[in-house]
């Protein structure tokens, strides 16, 4: 069986065995055992990459498997993979893997969470593979369409407002998305010639200019709502603070990066003229993103909420760097993708793991954690140094890479916006630390936080899984980055054919 | 010269950064004092590797007469961002970085054994000991960058073992707040470090010191070029790489972490806010000089002015402090600026390049006589359980070494023959006076203001009325006054290296003498800030008080620092909290979210008004369904 | 008698009769109406020469389901209650409605011309219905015949299980013992 | 036996009966009235029914037919509903539409 493949049935089988569990007990042993697989799979998908690429094969997309599905529309289960998938799905198993770990202790209806979630990551690997857009698409429903539940029945405070406005919003994203790609569908293949789903056919079709120029908004903001585009981002800090700790994980970790990946795989690379023409716009409003989550975290009280709006910034700065549609700024953004999906699922987790012992996330009732529970304080700050751009941890090659690759734009009004969004490493220190030291530091506030336990077994396997990735990403970002940078190039040929020129404020 | 010889100076970076790794992760499964000998251990043998190396390359395999090299003895690709940008990470020696390699291993050395005695039975004995290892290897590795990308990278490493060592004891909210505030106004530098090496690597395509510097490099054959605001592009960005080396090095007005840090425990001033970190600055300065001198004379003009600025501001400042650590911090940041003051004023290549050289040589005497300062008001904050000179006096009975190695330090700082802090300081002045006659005239008051204000702090503390102390002081144990007896010996000492031959601006060595129009003066004045010093502190005395309320407002002003923090605090609470960051959170929920909860709840409303047609009324429903029927049938068959 | 005036007898009484079931407030009157409606139709039948089906009319109709219905009123309702009627808006919208769409039907019923065949008629006496209705060959309506007989059949059961009483409540308590 | 009469009569008057039903249909309450003005709709059907047979297509049985099977199914539909009006009336004590809104008492 094609590998790719693989990746969607192994999650549905997992799903299928622990609808057969007995007990709490044996569903997340299944579910563990499946993501554990899942895992694994990915790392020899990785291997099986690299191999592959060393032996010499160029060809666009590996693993390819077709198989006609839909015939009236020429829709295509068609799948195949290239250096920047696979480090989504590297991403994905991770944070998968640590937040089945992350949620070991879920009592109410055990198993029905368990599938939901492994549901989720079915649609995200399915998104991940999928070189159809309409398939794409369907994946990307189906990642979208158990957040509701898992935020409506497992969640926390207004839930059921979260759940529906997340949805909402979500939905009327996939609306726009509807549109953009029906649009490059007609548009998808010269006169005459059968019309395709294909992404690879399509982007040897140039879609005429006129059509981009109305197509792309449709197809960037509608992955742009996904990916927390200012000012379509409200969903995120409501559902982030509602959903239960995995879901949070996944949502901010992997979700949020079909956004971004989205965005970049069918709107720029589909339609680089009008994304050349139409830039301008949304760099401003990215831009916003980057600083406007920033500052927002700041003033922020609940933990999850400065972690929604960081996600908010961060996420910004990777629709930015997509923008800038150089080969340098997009490899940083495929790598703050993965590295903030990273860190923020370790927040989510670190934050689902203290409040499932404070039972509060407010930061000005916390504090001196560090004394109680030195192990998940130890690993919050790293997450926290993380998030702010320390070297050696990933964030810091992510966003160095997107501010080099950003400034070598020829434009000065795109290099001024660059200097504007570096302005966010500091405002991130800010409220990083802020948090860290209200959260962490100074003396115990509450007097029964002197009882709590560090961390347990299963608390440490997912958040150091999520660390060790952290840290190897920080520490040798190397490879990573030459197995992106491979597979930019022929993308940015594509952007390179575009005819139109970048509008400039200045 | 064979690079393969000196490949062994990457372990000089790769030992403490294992056992950074080996403390960090298994310190807390065997007894503290075994992660603080393996620490001290690993820095023992990166300073023994030190020492070869400067040996090595300044006299065993330097040609007599010919300028010295910089090459790189290793280096590998970190990340590769576009064709000509990669990120490497590599060891680069030269004369600067040599130097600097024997300033960080000798004082991190001498701090590591003193810390073996001075944090003993603390808490966190092995994090400290980590966290010492870390910051050793960060600095080793801005030391030895080959590219200054990499030197941001250990730059930011460095500010963040610098935050962790100032939050040592996590617990007082006041060590929290200070490395909060260290961390941010650094990082808040950073960026603008960061800007510059984006526009510099804009301009020039390179990260690589040695292409930036060399002479037909991009960044020196570099003209014309975007000009903004009347400043050229490469103005600019050394500009923004000089506010990221203010920040580090606490240059006014980026200065206001740095007496706060002191909270930290002792040695953690000594080698982190005295001797390395906060020079970093200037290293980077001096890094980059060249470039400075050549292509941005306006740049370096900025720097020589804050430097001055700075020295001044904190000498007067220092007067005013009754905090020996906060007294010793604005002596720093007062040296450093006489040190960015040097390369300020100094022009590029041989005798002209006096200020680089003399820059350089302050930094090395600075550093071992400032650590000796600050482990020796470790050593006595140790006996006495208090940093308020006021409640010392009469220590020398009880602290004879301390005592002893004290006040070499304070003579080396006001620069008193024959100590080594004469030459550097003297080698300064004659520099600024070639250059600019005001920065020749402030660094001369500072001169006397130094002497004034360390004489002012020893007579307080070694003289004066017996206290009452809680119990009796007594000397410290010999692991820590065998430091200070080491670092003694350099401040005595250091002045005698033949620095012009070694460290010069273009490699070639230059012969220099003492200015005796500049060196008489300024040890005059250095007397009789000494002198006052004495007459006024000798004995306690109400002498002190009346200068006090004779200078009236301007005591006040220095003594709350020229009310510099009430300023950033205004600032950043003010107007970033209050006027950007509340009304950014009031605007997301109230307008942004609340347009799409309108929206959301405009759907709901529409959705009641139109809800009665699905009344569940099954009569209803077949009045709707029959009249549209008929409607039907009646434009099908007659309209159509 | 003038097949005209018994059919104008027969329609009268159809409509006359089919108003009043509509309109009046006594259920009970209502179904006797309505029995009246279906024996003038049935009338009507004759008149046309389907003696069969006139009859099945008469016995399946009349004698089954209005007695059906009688029973049924009587069950759930007193015979002096007074139905209650639409509001008088409803009804007039209604009534407007309907005449609009009875105007319009007729109309077109003029407007329009149907076209006879020519073939020869057959008979349609009960013989040869009965013969059409059970045999399978041309004309034949075996299959339906079938089918309607097992369509009965269903809807007797399920009448008498809808009709049984306390049987779904029991039911419920039964299964939810189970889980 | 019809003599004269023209198709047309019928056909207006199950139109007539037809609306008839309708009208009770959409202004009774009472669920035995409702079902009683559906067996007025069905009977004009019926009506139309024959009358094609009769008129049109004298040749072939199959309006005949078809009124027969409305009739039984008729008869199985009124069986059917009269089960369900009177559990209804059970459940609710009341047989006016208006008042029978849950699915579940």
């Amino acid at each position: 069986m094609n590998i790719l493949t693989l990746f969607v049935i192994i999650p549905v089988v997992t799903a299928f065995a622990i609808g057969f569990s007995k007990n709490m007990k044996q569903t997340r042993v299944v579910a563990a055992v499946g993501m554990g697989l899942q895992l694994l799979l990915s790392a020899y998908l990785v291997y099986a990459y690299l191999t592959e690429r060393a032996a010499g094969n160029v060809a666009e997309m590996l693993f390819m498997y077709d198989a006609l599905w839909f015939e009236s529309l020429n829709i295509h289960y068609l799948v195949g993979v290239d250096g920047i998938s696979v480090a989504m799905i590297g991403l994905t198993s991770i944070v998968v893997f640590a937040g089945i770990f992350a949620s070991w202790e879920v009592e109410y209806l055990s198993r029905e969470f368990f599938i939901s979630l492994i549901l989720l990551a079915t649609g995200v690997y399915g998104f991940f593979i999928s070189l159809d857009l309409f398939t794409m698409f369907l994946f990307y429903e189906v990642a979208v369409i158990p957040m509701y539940l898992l935020i409506g029945i497992w969640g926390s405070g207004p839930k059921e407002y979260s759940a529906m406005k997340l949805t909402l919003m979500l939905m009327g994203g996939s609306a726009l998305l509807m549109v953009g790609l029906l649009g490059i569908y007609f548009y998808s293949a010269p006169d005459g010639a059968p019309l395709t789903w294909n992404l690879l056919e399509i982007s040897k079709n140039t879609i005429p200019v006129e059509m981009q120029r109305f197509l792309f908004p449709f197809t960037f903001i509608g992955f742009g709502i996904l990916g927390a585009l200012f000012p379509f981002h409200t969903w995120s800090p409501d559902g982030h603070a509602s959903a239960p700790t995995a879901v949070s994980m996944l949502h901010a970790g992997v979700l949020m990066k079909l956004g971004g990946y989205g965005a970049f795989r069918v709107a720029i690379f589909l339609m680089p003229d009008a994304a050349q023409e139409q830039a301008w716009i949304f760099l401003l409003l990215t831009a916003t993103s980057v600083l406007y989550g920033a500052f927002g975290a700041i003033f922020q009280k609940d933990l999850k909420y400065i972690n929604a709006y960081s996600s908010v910034s961060h996420c910004g700065l990777v629709l930015f760097a997509i923008l800038m549609m150089n080969q340098t700024a997009l490899n940083g953004a495929i790598i703050q993708m993965i590295s903030h999906g990273l860190m923020t699922a370790l927040f989510f987790a670190l934050i689902g793991m203290i409040y499932g012992r404070t039972h509060t996330r407010m930061i000005n009732e916390m504090g001196g954690l560090m004394k109680v529970m030195p192990f998940l304080s130890v690993v919050y700050v790293i997450a926290g140094l993380a998030s702010l751009g320390l070297p050696g941890l990933s964030g810091f090659v992510a966003e160095m890479t997107i501010f080099v690759g950003a400034f070598q734009h020829t434009d000065a009004f795109h290099r001024t916006l660059t200097i504007a969004a570096t302005a966010s490493i500091v405002v991130t220190a800010v409220y990083i630390l802020r948090v860290v030291g209200a959260l962490l530091l100074g003396p115990i506030k509450n007097d029964h936080f002197n009882h709590l336990k560090d961390a347990r077994w299963f608390e440490r396997i997912s958040t150091v899984t999520l660390v060790v990735a952290i840290a190897a990403i920080g520490m040798a970002p190397l490879w990573l980055s030459n197995m992106i940078n491979v597979s930019l190039q022929p993308i940015v040929t594509k952007l390179s054919t575009a005819t139109s020129t970048f509008v400039s404020l200045f | 010269m064979p690079m393969n010889a000196y490949s062994y100076t990457l372990l000089i970076l790769l030992i403490p950064l294992f056992s950074f790794l080996l403390i960090g992760l298994t310190g807390h499964k065997y007894k503290p004092i075994i992660s603080g000998l393996i620490g001290t251990a690993g820095l023992l043998i990166v300073a023994v590797l030190s020492y070869m190396t400067a040996i090595k390359y300044f006299w065993t395999d330097h040609v007599e007469g010919t300028a010295y090299t910089s090459f790189k003895a290793f280096e590998t690709t970190w990340l590769h961002l576009t064709d000509n940008l990669t990120i490497n990470l590599g060891v680069l020696l030269d004369p600067i970085s040599v130097m600097m390699l024997v300033v960080v291993s000798t004082v991190s050395l001498m701090v590591h054994i003193y810390s073996l005695g001075y944090m003993k039975g603390e808490k966190g004995f092995a994090r400290f000991f980590a966290f010492l290892s870390l910051f050793s290897f960060s600095m080793l590795g801005l030391v030895l960058a080959t590219n200054i990308f990499q030197m941001y990278i250990f730059w930011e490493l460095v500010g963040v073992s610098s935050f962790l060592l100032i939050g040592f004891y996590y617990d007082k909210p006041s060590a929290v707040s200070a490395s909060k505030k260290a961390f941010i106004v650094t990082r808040f530098a950073d960026l603008g470090f960061l800007i510059g090496i984006l526009m510099l690597s804009f301009t020039t395509q390179t990260f690589d010191f040695q292409t930036l510097v060399s002479s037909d490099g991009p960044a020196l054959t570099h003209t014309g070029g975007a000009v903004f605001m009347g400043l050229s592009a490469m103005t600019w960005a050394l500009t923004f790489i000089f506010i990221g080396g203010a920040g580090k090095s606490a240059m006014f007005p980026l200065h206001i972490w740095l007496p706060d840090a002191m909270e930290g425990p002792t040695p953690v001033s000594a080698l982190i806010h005295a001797a390395t970190m906060v020079v970093a600055g200037v290293y980077l300065v001096a890094r980059l000089f060249p470039i400075y001198s050549i292509v941005a004379p306006d740049a370096l003009t900025i720097v020589a002015w804050v430097g001055g600025l700075s020295s001044l501001f904190a000498a007067i400042i220092a007067c005013t402090q009754n905090d020996i650590k906060r007294v010793l911090a604005y002596s720093t940041m007062s040296q450093i600026g006489y040190m960015m003051l040097a390369l300020g004023v100094s022009g590029y290549g041989g005798h002209d390049g006096l200020g680089f050289m003399a820059g350089n040589f302050h930094l090395f005497t600075h550093a071992m006589f400032k650590a000796l300062l600050f482990l020796g008001a470790g050593a006595i904050i140790h006996s006495v359980h208090s940093n308020d000179m006021r409640e010392m006096g009469n220590l020398r009975k009880y602290l004879p070494i301390t005592h002893i190695t004290f006040l070499i330090g304070c003579i080396t700082i006001a620069g008193i023959p024959p100590l080594s802090g004469f030459f550097s300081k003297d080698e300064i002045l004659v520099a600024a006076l070639h250059h600019n006659i005001y920065l020749f005239a402030i660094e001369f008051l500072v001169a006397g203001l130094t002497a004034f204000y360390m004489f002012r702090l020893y007579f307080n503390v070694f003289w004066g009325k017996e206290r009452h102390y809680h119990h009796t002081p007594h000397e410290s144990p010999l692991v820590m006054t065998i430091p200070l007896m080491v670092l003694a010996f350099g401040a005595i000492f250091a002045g005698f290296l033949p620095f012009s031959e070694l460290v010069t601006s273009d490699g070639l060595p230059f012969e220099a003498h003492i200015n005796y129009a500049v060196a008489v003066p300024s040890v005059l004045i250095a007397l009789v800030g000494i002198t006052v010093a004495f007459l006024m502190y000798r004995r306690t005395s109400a002498a002190p008080d009346k200068v006090a309320s004779a200078l009236g407002g301007f005591y006040r002003g220095a003594y709350h620092k020229f009310y510099i923090d009430e300023v950033y605090l205004f600032v950043t609470h003010k107007i970033i909290f209050r006027y950007i960051s509340q009304p950014v959170a009031w605007f997301d929920r109230h307008i942004v979210d609340g347009t799409m909860n309108l929206i959301g709840n405009t759907i709901e409303k529409s959705s009641y008004l139109i809800k009665g047609f699905q009344s569940g009324k099954v009569q209803q429903y077949g009045y709707v369904f029959i009249s549209g029927t008929i409607l039907l049938v009646i434009i099908f068959v007659y309209l159509w | 008698m003038d097949s005209n005036i018994l059919f104008s007898l027969f329609a009268g009484a159809i409509l006359l009769f089919a108003i009043l079931t509509v309109t009046t407030r006594k259920v009970l009157r209502a179904a006797v109406y309505l029995l009246f409606v279906l024996v003038s139709t049935a009338g009507l039948y004759f008149m046309l020469n389907y003696n069969f089906l006139a009859a099945v009319q008469l016995t399946v109709y009349a004698g089954g389901i209005v007695v059906l219905m009688i029973f049924s009123i009587l069950l759930t309702s007193h015979i002096s209650e007074k139905a209650r009627m639409a509001t008088l808006k409803e009804g007039v919208f209604s009534a407007l409605t309907v005449v609009a769409g009875a105007l319009l039907t007729i109309v077109l019923i003029i407007n329009h011309k149907f076209v006879a065949t020519t073939e020869p008629a057959i008979s349609t006496d009960v013989q040869n219905v009965g013969r059409q209705l059970i045999s399978y060959g041309e004309n034949g309506y075996a299959l339906p015949f079938e089918v309607i007989s097992v369509l009965l059949l269903a809807a007797m059961i399920g009448s008498i299980i809808v009709a049984r009483k306390e049987s779904l409540a029991s039911n419920v308590k039964s299964t939810d013992n189970q889980e | 036996m019809t003599g004269n009469i023209p198709l047309e009569y019928f056909l207006v008057l199950s139109t007539l009966m037809f609306f008839t039903g309708i009208f009770g249909f959409l202004t009774r309450r009472n669920l035995i009235t409702m079902l009683m003005s559906i067996e007025l709709i069905l009977n004009a059907v019926n009506i139309n029914f024959v009358a094609f047979n009769h008129y049109l297509y004298p040749n072939q049985l199959q309006g005949h037919f078809f009124t027969l099977i409305i009739i039984a199914v008729a008869a199985a539909e009124a069986a059917v509903a009269i089960a369900i009006i009177i559990n209804i009336y059970r459940s609710f004590k009341s047989i006016e539409v208006d008042k029978v809104n849950q699915m579940k008492n």
